[in-house]
């Protein structure tokens, strides 16, 4: 329902805050359906960071619009085109949350009677994840990584060069928000990096820490300047730490081939199957989560910076 | 003892959700912005703090679940009026002005100040 | 980096979060309490490089009269909740607003932060902006303006400072 | 009676939502959207009672900091950005 309306607001702006509800519903839902990983990540990611990234596309989008020519019949079509196609695709989906439907009885048992003897983790979203879908949670962060590259090689590199001249960051005379902020953005960091090692026990695991992580990045950047954040977290070493994170991950599969199981086999890790599942995935949630909270860093404070500029060439 | 601690959370969290509800409702009946703001943050105190302190009430001795809700109702008292202030500010730099009733001040205009100065737009 | 990082400070911060991990992971085996440790100094290191480190992120100076400022204010919230709340069911009618400046006492902006993040907490008055030594302030009624004049609550906050 | 808070949380999220499409300013919507965000934490959290999972704290509590981080990006965004004059007069 909130997805219909949405379609219909014509204001962008108010369209982007009810996604932000959108979001917080469907989380809500995941909720119920004790899908809570799921609602963990909805949480973090739609109504937090996206809600964030869209209004930044959308300042600079709006400055552009005025030049653009728009073809809506074209993006119209295309939109309805997928709009069938999605419906087609679901009609042949199962009724949902039917037993009989393939996710439920071929694997879904399987994942959920091994985990607790094979790994020994009480969450088992992460022990699926990470172990036995290990390959897909590779290939998802190789995407996460791959996003990252396209943003930078789209918007850095383009970038028009002149001197760092920032206007004044009219939050930082916001008494308030600016001690408050203070006062906040440590427990938030540090409950970034609960989240991230206590995968294993309760909902979360890199992909949340990572993105819990970087939003407290945002908020310190929101409040201080881009610029001050640029030189505080250091660029360069947040793009080697992006790099570092594929890296983790990969590694830790060719350690395991190493030791002569098959790539990302964990449990020859360790003397113990067991033990050796466990450090696989920290180490695995670790890569992910440095992974993703960089790249939320790279591309927030790119895009960002990108609205500087822009404003200083329109003004 | 303990059918004495469950009624009190019980009451808590009845009354608690009846708070929120007058919250919400009252952003529906109050006629503006700045007056619905108000009517927002009784649901954000009192609403949510009595229903958290009702949930902690029932944790049945659990530690780790009441350090969980004390940081969360920490969280909400300190970033929900942070979050309102802001919001008031960036409301009256947008332009809104309150409604003002039969005590207004008409000699010192306090908000005359505000609006758009970094606007060129400014056709009020 | 201008400001000298006082150890005091990062003491305060490691000892908060110190507690915060405890109190939220809850296992104790030699794992998790080194994730900790490693968290909580990997968070002091970015809080120094973000040069948040201060009195104003670790408000030392506060903690130890804010319990008791913080139970008196709890009563304030009460009674101003049910004072918003019957409006609330009463209607529009019975609205009053009005815009008031007042003014402040606290020196630091901590105490000024303390003051006015109270007065919007507590329903019915809502802090609109501050300006040096004054703030301005919108409440429903006139009576909580009346009351925010008596300035007692200006006192308070203004003790939390000492 | 966890059941009974719920569902006036459950009455008081569909107001805000009701508010949060009506506007009429935007500020209004930001508002409604913050009331919301509050409702979902105090929704989970009775949740994880009534399903006995402490563990959607977790999901509670990053609700919570989204929320304000979000309410904040917003504002912070909102400032670049011009107002849309009609919405802004009503």
């Amino acid at each position: 329902m909130t997805a219909l309306s949405l379609a219909f607001t014509k204001d962008l702006f108010a369209s982007v805050m009810l996604t932000g509800i959108y979001s917080l519903l469907s989380a809500g839902f995941f909720v119920l359906m004790d899908a809570v990983d799921v609602a963990f990540t909805e949480a973090a990611v739609g109504a937090g960071i996206s809600t964030i990234l869209m209004l930044t596309t959308l300042t600079m989008t709006g400055r552009f619009e005025n030049r653009k020519l728009h073809h809506p019949k074209i993006a119209l079509s295309v939109v309805i085109v997928t709009g069938i196609m999605l419906v087609m695709g679901t009609v042949d989906m199962p009724a949902f949350g039917s037993p009989s439907a393939p996710a439920q009885t071929h694997v879904a048992p399987y994942y959920i009677q091994q985990s607790a003897q094979d790994i020994d983790i009480p969450n088992i979203v992460t022990s699926v994840l990470a172990s036995y879908r290990g390959f897909d949670t590779f290939g998802e962060v190789v995407v996460v990584f791959t996003a990252v590259i396209g943003v930078l090689a789209l918007l850095e590199f383009a970038r028009v060069e002149r001197a760092d001249s920032e206007k004044p960051v009219p939050m930082l005379q916001h008494k308030i928000l600016r001690i408050v902020s203070k006062i906040l953005i440590p427990p938030i960091m540090l409950f970034a990096l609960y989240v991230q090692f206590h995968g294993e026990y309760s909902p979360g695991g890199g992909f949340q820490a990572g993105v819990i992580f970087a939003s407290s990045i945002i908020l310190y950047a929101m409040l201080f300047g881009i610029e001050q954040t640029r030189k505080a977290v250091s660029v360069p070493v947040v793009k080697v730490l992006s790099a570092l994170g594929v890296l983790i991950y990969g590694s830790v599969g060719i350690a395991s081939m190493l030791n002569g199981g098959t790539y990302l086999n964990y449990s020859v890790l360790a003397e113990n199957d067991v033990t050796g599942q466990h450090i696989g995935i920290i180490v695995i949630e670790l890569g992910v989560g440095i992974t993703v909270a960089t790249a939320m860093i790279l591309i927030f404070l790119t895009f960002a910076r990108r609205i500087g500029k822009t404003e200083e060439e329109t003004a | 003892m303990s059918f004495f601690i469950d009624g009190l959370s019980w009451a808590l969290l009845i009354i608690g959700g009846f708070i929120c509800f007058s919250g919400a409702i009252g952003i529906h009946r109050f006629p503006e912005f700045f007056s619905r703001m108000h009517a927002a943050s009784v649901t954000d105190t009192l609403g949510s703090g009595l229903i958290l302190i009702g949930l902690m009430l029932q944790t049945g001795g659990e530690v780790i679940v009441l350090v969980k809700l004390i940081l969360i109702l920490l969280f909400i008292l300190i970033t929900s009026p942070t979050a309102s202030h802001a919001l008031a500010k960036a409301a009256l730099h947008g332009g809104l002005r309150p409604m003002q009733g039969s005590h207004k001040n008409d000699k010192e205009d306090v908000l005359n100040k505000f609006g758009r100065q970094n606007t060129s737009d400014d056709e009020q | 980096m201008k400001k000298k990082t006082n150890l005091r400070y990062i003491i305060s911060l490691i000892v908060v979060l110190s507690l915060i991990w405890i109190g939220n992971s809850g296992f104790f085996n030699g794992l998790l309490l080194s994730l900790g440790a490693v968290s909580v100094a990997f968070v002091v290191f970015m809080a120094f490089r973000l040069n948040i480190l201060d009195e104003e992120s670790q408000p030392l100076q506060v903690s130890r009269r804010i319990i008791v400022y913080w139970l008196w204010l709890l009563k304030a919230l009460v009674e101003s909740n049910l004072s918003v709340i019957k409006r609330i069911w009463k209607g529009p009618k019975s609205l009053d607003p009005v815009v008031a400046r007042l003014p402040m006492s606290q020196e630091t902006d901590m105490g000024k932060t303390i003051y006015a993040n109270s007065i919007t907490l507590t329903p019915g008055t809502t802090t609109l902006d501050i300006e040096g030594d004054t703030m301005i302030v919108y409440a429903l009624s006139y009576d909580a303006i009346e009351y925010l004049q008596g300035g007692d609550m200006d006192r308070r906050v203004k003790r939390l400072e000492e | 009676m966890f059941l009974a808070a719920i569902i006036a949380i459950l009455v008081a999220m569909a107001l805000a939502l009701v508010r949060a499409f009506i506007g009429p300013t935007l500020y209004d919507r930001i508002l409604a959207v913050n009331m919301f965000g509050t409702k979902t934490v105090l929704f989970i959290a009775i949740l994880g009672y009534l399903m006995g999972r402490p563990d959607f704290l977790d999901v509670a509590l990053v609700y919570a900091l989204i929320n304000f981080i979000a309410i904040i990006g917003v504002l912070r965004f909102f400032e670049y950005k011009k107002a849309d004059p009609e919405e802004e007069v009503k």
